[in-house]
């Protein structure tokens, strides 16, 4: 309740929330809003902004309404962005905890792993493992996760080393709870903040690696998503800058809105974590 | 000093083996037959054909054989044959690794520069206007698609001004030479290099502005205070080390990710470096050179890291005996 | 075409800037003949003719060449004082080299003519080559220029591993312009070959050829002067149109006469759907394909008129059409009884750009409207090569140059023997009918233009009834240059013929 | 009133409101008092009485968003809260000097020690360098340090925490201030460094003049080095006065309490020492050790710490056994050994005669419920994510208890340890240090343990309240005959409740026996230091406490 009002009080948080408020609404509201398919020809080709009242953000290049494919790409956006960040901080959770809570060999072991997927730049590596398994929803998806677990893992092993020592871990030792149920009960709720955090912040980076994707032929043909809006009006940038510039100014948004609502979370935690530490 | 250096370079061996294993897995696992898609691309496809040219790259071998085979070329320093371009690996790699090191390195130097810089105005400026601006313009940089602000840039500097040259890493064909050139490949590398950069300078603002905020709040701080330092002197000799060592570590630990990052750069620029090569060697399913990217990668970033962690240990006492 | 310029006006010199789209992997023409590489090493490396707009063959390292009467023997007499780049004369042994060895081992397509075709090749003496043929080929003459019959040196190659061999990084041709420098990445730098066999020429002094990869920067590159000469390809449909708008700049859509590349929809026949024969001419009359040329190739083209390209030699202009007609469309699928929705059919488009994307995205409408679920492929290049090649692909896009002949560009696709895996350029979609074979076989194989005129027709009139293919269109690929580049584009092979006769203007 | 007459600093009814949303409106309210020249004034009070606020208040080092809203600090005649921000830095480290309670984060750890020293005199003008050099070779020597020359250029965490300290002191004493402000200098030492520490201070003070402000709350530190008294509650001061008035006959009833729970030698001492009958053995520890390795790899030298060496020690049932020695000397690792939260490097652990040294973890836990641990830190013992309730019945769960059962008795010792039942639903950040503690008794009553380890349980609290869980421990102890370990550094605490006492120094122990032997006739010179050190010997806070009022009335 407190937490609640305090993040009230985050203008930027709250301005975060709202803006990406609007943007779920709109994926909701897409199918009312834009009923049918946005890949549909509904107009002349290449209309600009406003020349058309039914297409205020204009027409692509075969006459398909930028509004409906902003609108329908929201959600496909959205959905890798989230859909990849789950698993991503599952396998980093995973990962991280075992490693942070047993120390030692284990640690050793799965950080090594870990480096292994570090040392690779997360973008190339993406983009192979999209192009190996071809380039569709669940390839990019999946990618985007493999990519960014390492951060994830790193960071909840550096929480659970640290939690691992705190007297309410050691509590539970010696009051005879077994491993598992430590991580579970005691360790993991204490590291959620965190994870709360860099997980909102993985979510605007999968949008914008999809996009980035897409950008290069990577992105899945069926679904009209917002890198790939921009993708295809890359080379049109000249002809019709309005084709990649709402596409990417929804990007924006939406990224900065998940990045600020973040940014609150972030603040909301640090005074906790500092009446905790006092 | 030695033991740290031999006990890193271990280490440094077993990550980059791993890297090797990890990377020929996954390719292996890859569909698709590099010798048919190349006799595809030859126009021609009898088995015979197809035959030869894997016996020629070895692919007909089992994938241990190949892998193991592969790990004792790269030993020897041999990282193989491109199937397609006809040429040795390292070769191949050798000749545009230069553009991308200039190039990730200046984007690099940039980042963390302009980065470090505006984090301590922010901080310095906690509240103001400045940090709200600067905070304000880190978010959206952050948030900005590269290749966007490759795009835009390239129509505005290039194309509506004409300040910058929009691509290529020299001007070809104008022979210059000494200083000359060195100013030409400069005044090309500004737009790939900033705009490959912009996002981790925006990285970079806001983790030293959270830095230096959280040093600031430091025991150490309130005792220069109690001396009587004035605060310009506070902010430079005592939080700004501080604060800045946490985000050179952090940026070395990224450093790879900027040859991630110059796939795109590379490709929007025409810039002749090994992530454009990586990009093609993928596309062309030269698996030959798509691993040796990936290792030279592998191994610029271990060393970017190794020379991080040194520089770390000399500038921070704490450390050197641990 | 051939606009030879008074020799007063010539005003020699200069470096010509090219763009080379992607990057060739390397120019060694004899082992490699996509486009890319031919268009650099066709500076380089020659061939014995090469053709007009009207595919009539031209000299080239041949001076002249006869055809005996039963069409069994070709004489080729070669140009005197031809030199390779290194000083070694070249001679009717290079010519029998490439043509028994080295072709034969690393080119396709000549190999299965050779096969086929050639007794022997024997050179009487240094400046004769002379071929023996099994049996006649009516289109044996269309395969001399370079991408049919490159030659390589004979003492660099023989003997060795041709892909290994270290002279491939440093190309020796007979060319107008030797090899300099490759920059990877970056560009391809060749000069004016002082020892050129025809005298005072080139005028070029130098040529680059620049990679970039980005077909909005190559727009850029031409618009602000870094390069001269855009190929067909090198940029998208639109920016075609602001180009050559600007003043001061040319354009031509000749020169690809020869190659005249056709686009195709290509069913995969083992799907119980596309076996329909009405379910094809279904999804045919559903597609728009002037809406396709005009809207998404902004022009850069012709709606397909049959299995022939309307620019090669016995097309056929009076065969069955399929119009754009929805509502026959699905009358026929109606008729079919098929249920297509219980075929889910997925897309293989093809991974050449934004444009190719468009019409992916166009077709995938239409056929659903149609009644098909259709789910795009997305492929890179190397796996739409792969896919195609293993015959792992419901409908894909396909394009093929016809390479001046029927025999050598067009017959390749329907041949029932040609059902092989590994090519994109062969009978993928695994047609079978006996009666092509036999005709073609019998064009291949006439010794005069009429008979292969006649069979032809009667081929062309069996396919447009079958449909086999979906012919879309025939495409057009437009050469943009500055107008100071003076005699660019004289032949059918356009761009890849040597440019021993282009200047600039000061 | 001429200046010389003037005290030399003098706070006037001094306020500063705290922004709304805190646990009160001021952090200080309308404090007064004067410091002259000469003199240590000793500012005491409970954790959050304000102490640290003032002493801040005085240097001008408030955070941005506290401001003075009432109230004058005059230094020398001229008021410091009028002046400019330029004028009070001029005044910090030249004329008003500050030493703060961390000596471990106190220093700026990228600088040497000698830079440190020397940057006071740089910002305050004095340009030659080797002047600067030559007075913090003085100063370095000066405040005791060993080796000036090769200390100067050393980084601060090659130094212990006592050297460090003696450096802030040289620092604050570099340009000779006239008044020294220490906020709890000595709380986070040893108590023999700590004597050292004081004893330099009260030298310094003799030597130079200056006016000396001490924070602290530890009355025995006062009884020690105090001229003045100033006692703060709540943000108030409630009592000033001459030390020896303040010490022995406090008026306030706020001093009273505070004096009467400082911790002191229970009377009966002694007596019932021995009393446990001698076969009710239940842990008995044979040549235990435990060496740390850390730091190590594949080329690197290992970092050897022998924390527990050759531990020998047996506990009976009903007896407090007291392990005391200084920090370091290995006294939470042998707890935390016999508990088996670390894996010992060898020896036995004998329980009812059972060795559960070599158990794998997985079969000790059955076990873990007779052996229970009460931890130091109330804050971080407890999950802040979990109510009370689920803190409490988690043991039994653990155990094989039905959830009825372990909520009634959590229930019982919630009633038990002084809590009432509404605690059960509620978060532990809903509780004040001393409840917490409470809360982590019952926790470990939970299981019925036989033997119960306490490692420095109270030292966090303040004194009042240290007392008052003392006190809860001792009956506990008495009401269930367990066997308790109590791990403490404070060898005052250790006297009141042990039974018997041993003295662990680098790992070793040096000295065991009843606290009468320890403390009134140690044999070992270790022992005989450390209970030299312990501050405010000659006090006796008892007698002060109870007799006092009627006296001076
Ligand atoms: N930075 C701060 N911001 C707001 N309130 C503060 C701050 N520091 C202390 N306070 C509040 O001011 C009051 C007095 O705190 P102060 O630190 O002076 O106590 P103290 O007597 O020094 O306690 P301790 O013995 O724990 O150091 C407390 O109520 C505390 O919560
Ligand atoms: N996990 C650990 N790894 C390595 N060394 C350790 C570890 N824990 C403690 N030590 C070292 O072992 C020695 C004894 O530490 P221990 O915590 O037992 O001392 P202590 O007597 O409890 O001190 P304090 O009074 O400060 O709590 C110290 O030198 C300490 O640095
Ligand atoms: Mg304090
Ligand atoms: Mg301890």
């Amino acid at each position: 309740m407190q937490n609640l009002k305090r993040f009230s009080q985050n203008y930027g948080a709250v301005l975060g929330l709202v803006i990406l408020g609007l943007i779920i609404a709109m994926a909701l509201a897409a199918p009312l809003l834009f009923p049918g398919n946005p890949w549909r020809t509904v107009a002349m080709p290449l209309l600009r902004p406003m020349e058309n009242p039914d297409f205020l953000l204009g027409t692509d290049m075969l006459g398909r309404d930028i509004a409906a494919g902003i609108a329908h790409g929201a959600k496909v956006s959205l959905l890798i962005g989230v859909v990849s960040t789950l698993v991503a901080v599952l396998i980093g959770v995973s990962i991280g905890a075992l490693a942070g809570f047993y120390g030692g060999r284990v640690d050793d072991l799965l950080m090594r792993f870990t480096e292994f997927f570090q040392i690779i730049p997360a973008f190339a590596m993406a983009v192979v493992l999209v192009a190996i398994f071809s380039p569709n929803i669940v390839s990019i998806t999946l990618a985007i996760a493999v990519v960014s677990w390492p951060g994830v893992a790193r960071l909840v092993r550096a929480e659970f080393l640290s939690l691992r020592e705190r007297e309410f871990v050691q509590a539970a030792i010696v009051i005879g709870q077994s491993g598992p149920r430590i991580i579970m009960t005691q360790v993991l709720p204490n590291a959620i903040s965190p994870i709360i955090v860099t997980a909102s912040l993985m979510v605007a980076t999968a949008i914008l690696t999809e996009s980035a994707l897409s950008f290069l032929g990577l992105g899945d043909r069926n679904m009209m998503s917002w890198g790939f809006m921009i993708g295809a009006a890359r080379t049109m940038l000249r002809e019709a800058w309005w084709m990649s510039f709402f596409p990417g100014l929804a990007i924006l948004l939406a990224v900065l809105a998940i990045n600020l609502i973040g940014e609150g979370i972030n603040d909301l935690m640090n005074p906790h974590l500092r009446g905790r530490k006092k | 000093m030695l033991s740290f250096t031999l006990q890193r370079i271990g280490k440094a061996v077993v990550v980059i083996i791993g890297v090797i294993i990890l990377n020929f897995l996954l390719i292996k696992l890859a569909p698709g037959d590099p010798a048919a898609i190349l006799a595809g691309e030859a126009g021609s496809g009898d088995p015979q054909y197809l035959e030869n040219l894997r016996a020629q790259f070895g692919l007909d071998r089992p994938v241990p054989v190949q892998l193991w085979n592969y790990l004792s070329g790269v030993l020897t320093g041999d990282l193989g044959f491109s199937y397609r371009n006809q040429v040795p690996v390292l070769s191949l790699i050798l000749e545009r690794l230069p553009a991308t090191l200039l190039l990730t390195g200046a984007a690099f130097a940039f980042s963390l520069a302009t980065g470090v810089l505006f984090g301590v105005m922010a901080a310095r400026y906690r509240g103001s206007a400045l940090d709200s601006i600067i905070t304000t313009l880190a978010l959206v940089f952050y948030a900005t698609p590269l290749f966007w602000i490759a795009l835009m840039s390239v129509l505005l500097f290039s194309i509506n001004l004409g300040w910058l040259p929009p691509f290529d890493m020299e001007t070809i064909g104008a022979g210059y030479t000494g200083w000359r050139r060195a100013l030409d490949i400069a005044h090309h590398l500004i737009l790939p290099a900033v705009t490959l950069g912009l996002f981790y300078t925006a990285v970079y603002t806001r983790l030293t502005r959270a830095s230096m905020l959280e040093v600031m709040g430091l025991d150490f701080v309130k005792t220069a205070r109690a001396k009587g330092v004035p605060n310009k002197r506070i902010i430079r000799r005592h939080v700004l080390r501080n604060a800045v060592l946490p985000v050179f570590t952090f940026a070395s630990m990224q450093a790879g990710q900027l040859v991630g990052g110059a796939i795109l750069t590379e490709t929007v620029f025409a810039w002749p470096g090994i992530g454009r090569l990586m990009f093609d060697a993928l596309m062309q399913r030269d698996y030959p050179v798509l691993l040796g990217v990936f290792l030279v990668t592998a191994i610029v970033v271990v060393i970017v890291n190794f020379i991080a962690d040194l520089l770390y240990r000399i500038v921070d006492p704490r450390i050197g005996i641990a | 075409m051939a606009q030879d310029a008074p020799a007063a006006e010539v005003t020699p010199g200069g470096a010509l800037n090219m763009i080379v789209q992607p990057e060739p992997p390397m120019l060694i023409v004899g082992l490699n003949t996509q486009g890319p590489t031919l268009y650099v090493a066709g500076q380089i490396y020659q061939s014995l003719l090469t053709y007009d707009a009207s595919l009539n063959p031209l000299p080239q390292l041949a001076k002249s060449w006869e055809v005996s009467e039963d069409g069994l023997t070709y004489t080729f007499s070669l140009q005197e004082g031809v030199k390779w780049h290194d000083g070694e004369p070249f001679t009717s042994a290079d010519v029998v080299f490439a043509a028994t060895e080295f072709l034969v081992d690393a080119h396709p397509r000549w190999r299965l003519i050779a096969e086929a075709y050639v007794e022997s090749v024997t050179a009487p003496d240094d400046l004769t080559v002379v071929f023996k043929m099994k049996k006649p080929f009516s289109a044996f003459l269309y395969g001399f220029e370079l991408s049919s019959f490159p030659i390589m040196p004979k003492h660099i190659y023989q003997g060795t591993d041709y892909r290994t061999n270290p002279a491939n990084s440093t190309p020796i041709g007979t060319g107008p312009f030797k090899f300099k420098e490759w920059q990877r990445g970056s560009f391809i730098h060749l000069v004016r070959n002082e020892d050129y066999w025809k005298d005072g020429k080139p005028y070029l002094d130098e040529l680059y050829f620049r990679v970039i990869p980005d077909a909005a920067s190559r727009s850029i590159a031409f618009e602000q002067g870094t390069v001269d000469v855009l190929r067909g390809g090198d940029v998208e449909g639109f920016a075609i149109r602001t180009l050559t708008a600007l003043p001061g700049v040319e354009s031509t859509t000749a020169g690809w006469e020869y190659f005249s590349p056709q686009m195709f929809i290509q069913p995969n026949l083992r799907l119980e759907v596309f076996a329909d024969r009405n379910i094809r001419k279904a999804m045919y009359h559903a597609l728009d394909r002037d809406f396709i040329v005009n809207a998404i190739f902004f022009g850069q083209g012709k709606a397909a008129r049959g299995p022939f390209s309307a620019t090669t030699m016995f097309h056929d202009p009076d065969l069955q059409q399929y119009p754009f007609d929805m509502d026959l469309a699905k009358k026929l699928v109606a008729e079919s009884g098929i249920d297509l929705s219980k075929h889910p059919i997925r897309l293989m488009g093809l991974p050449y750009g934004s444009t190719w994307d468009r019409l992916a995205e166009y077709v995938k409408q239409q056929l659903e409207e149609l009644g098909f679920v259709v789910t795009i492929q997305a492929v890179d290049a190397g796996g739409w090569l792969q896919n195609i090649g293993s015959f792992n692909f419901d409908l894909a896009f396909n394009f093929l140059y016809q390479f001046g002949h029927p025999a050598q560009g067009v017959s390749r696709n329907y041949y029932s023997d040609n059902i092989v895996q590994g090519t994109h350029a062969g009978n993928n979609q695994a047609y079978a009918n006996p009666e092509v074979d036999a005709l073609f076989t019998k064009a291949a194989d006439a010794v005069n233009q009429e008979d292969a005129a006649a069979a032809y027709t009667q081929v062309q009139e069996i396919l447009a009834e079958d449909v086999p293919l979906l012919w879309t269109f025939d495409m057009q690929n437009t050469t943009i240059y500055r107008d100071k580049v003076k005699n660019l584009v004289r032949t059918a092979i356009g761009l890849n013929e040597p440019m021993d006769d282009v200047w600039i203007a000061k | 009133m001429s200046s010389a007459e003037a005290p030399l600093l003098s706070v006037k009814g001094l306020s500063i409101p705290l922004p709304p949303g805190f646990d009160r409106d001021y952090a200080i309210k309308d404090i007064t008092y004067d410091l002259d020249a000469g003199e240590i004034l000793c500012v005491v009070g409970e954790s959050g009485s304000g102490k640290s606020m003032t002493a801040n208040a005085l240097m001008g080092l408030l955070p941005s968003y506290l401001k003075p809203s009432d109230g004058s600090i005059e230094y020398k005649g001229r008021d410091l809260l009028s002046r400019s921000e330029e004028e009070l830095r001029e005044l910090r480290g030249r004329e008003i000097a500050m030493v703060f309670q961390e000596p471990l984060s106190a220093l700026n750890p990228l600088m040497t020690v000698g830079d440190q020293i020397d940057e006071v005199m740089l910002v305050h003008g004095e340009t030659d360098r080797s002047v600067r050099a030559r007075r913090v070779m003085d100063l370095l020597d000066y405040v005791g340090l060993p080796d000036p020359k090769t200390l100067k250029d050393s980084y601060p965490f090659r130094l212990s925490g006592g050297q460090r300290q003696r450096v802030v002191i040289a620092m604050a004493l570099a340009l000779e201030p006239s008044v020294l402000i220490a906020d709890e200098p000595t709380t986070a030492l040893d108590v023999t460094t700590q004597a050292q520490i004081l004893d330099l201070i009260k030298r310094i003070q003799q030597a130079k003049g200056m006016g000396v402000i001490f924070v602290t709350h530890d009355f025995g530190v006062v009884a020690d080095i105090a001229d003045r008294v100033v006692v703060m509650e709540k943000g108030l001061v409630v009592e000033t006065g001459p030390a020896e008035q303040v010490l022995n006959a406090p008026r306030h009833p706020y001093t009273r309490r505070l004096i009467k729970a400082v911790p002191h030698r229970r009377a009966e001492d002694g007596a019932d020492a021995s009393s446990p009958a001698a076969d009710d053995v239940l842990l008995e520890v044979r040549n235990l050790n435990k060496t740390y390795r850390s730091g190590g790899g594949l080329f690197a030298k290992p970092r050897i710490v022998p924390a527990v060496q050759k531990i020998s020690l047996t506990l009976r049932q009903g007896q407090t056994l007291g392990i005391v020695g200084e920090s370091g000397s290995g006294k939470s690792t042998l707890g935390r050994v016999i508990i088996k939260l670390t894996p010992s490097d060898g020896g036995q652990i004998l329980y009812n005669g059972k060795d559960i040294a070599p158990l794998s973890p997985a079969a000790f836990r059955p076990m873990r419920q007779k052996i229970q641990m009460i931890f130091q830190d109330p804050f971080a013992s407890l999950n802040p994510r979990q109510t009370v309730g689920r803190i409490l019945v988690d043991g039994p769960l653990a155990n094989g208890v039905s959830r009825a059962a372990a909520q009634r008795r959590a229930e019982e010792l919630l009633a038990r340890v002084g809590l009432d039942a509404s605690a059960y639903k509620r978060y532990p950040h809903e509780f004040s240090g001393g409840q917490r503690q409470r809360i982590g008794i019952a926790r470990a009553l939970m299981l019925d343990p036989e033997v119960l380890i306490a490692d420095e349980s109270v030292s966090a609290l303040d004194v009042s309240v240290q007392e008052q869980v003392l006190k809860l421990l001792k009956e506990i102890q008495d009401q269930l005959k367990l066997g308790m370990i109590f791990i403490t550094h404070d060898l005052r605490v250790a006297a009141q409740i042990c039974d018997s006492v041993a003295v662990m120094r680098r790992g070793e122990i040096v000295e065991m026996g009843p606290p009468s032997q320890i403390f009134d006739a140690p044999q070992h010179e270790y022992t005989q230091r450390l209970i030299a050190a312990i501050p405010g010997k000659g006090w006796d806070p008892q007698e002060a406490a109870q007799g006092s009022y009627e006296e001076t009335v």
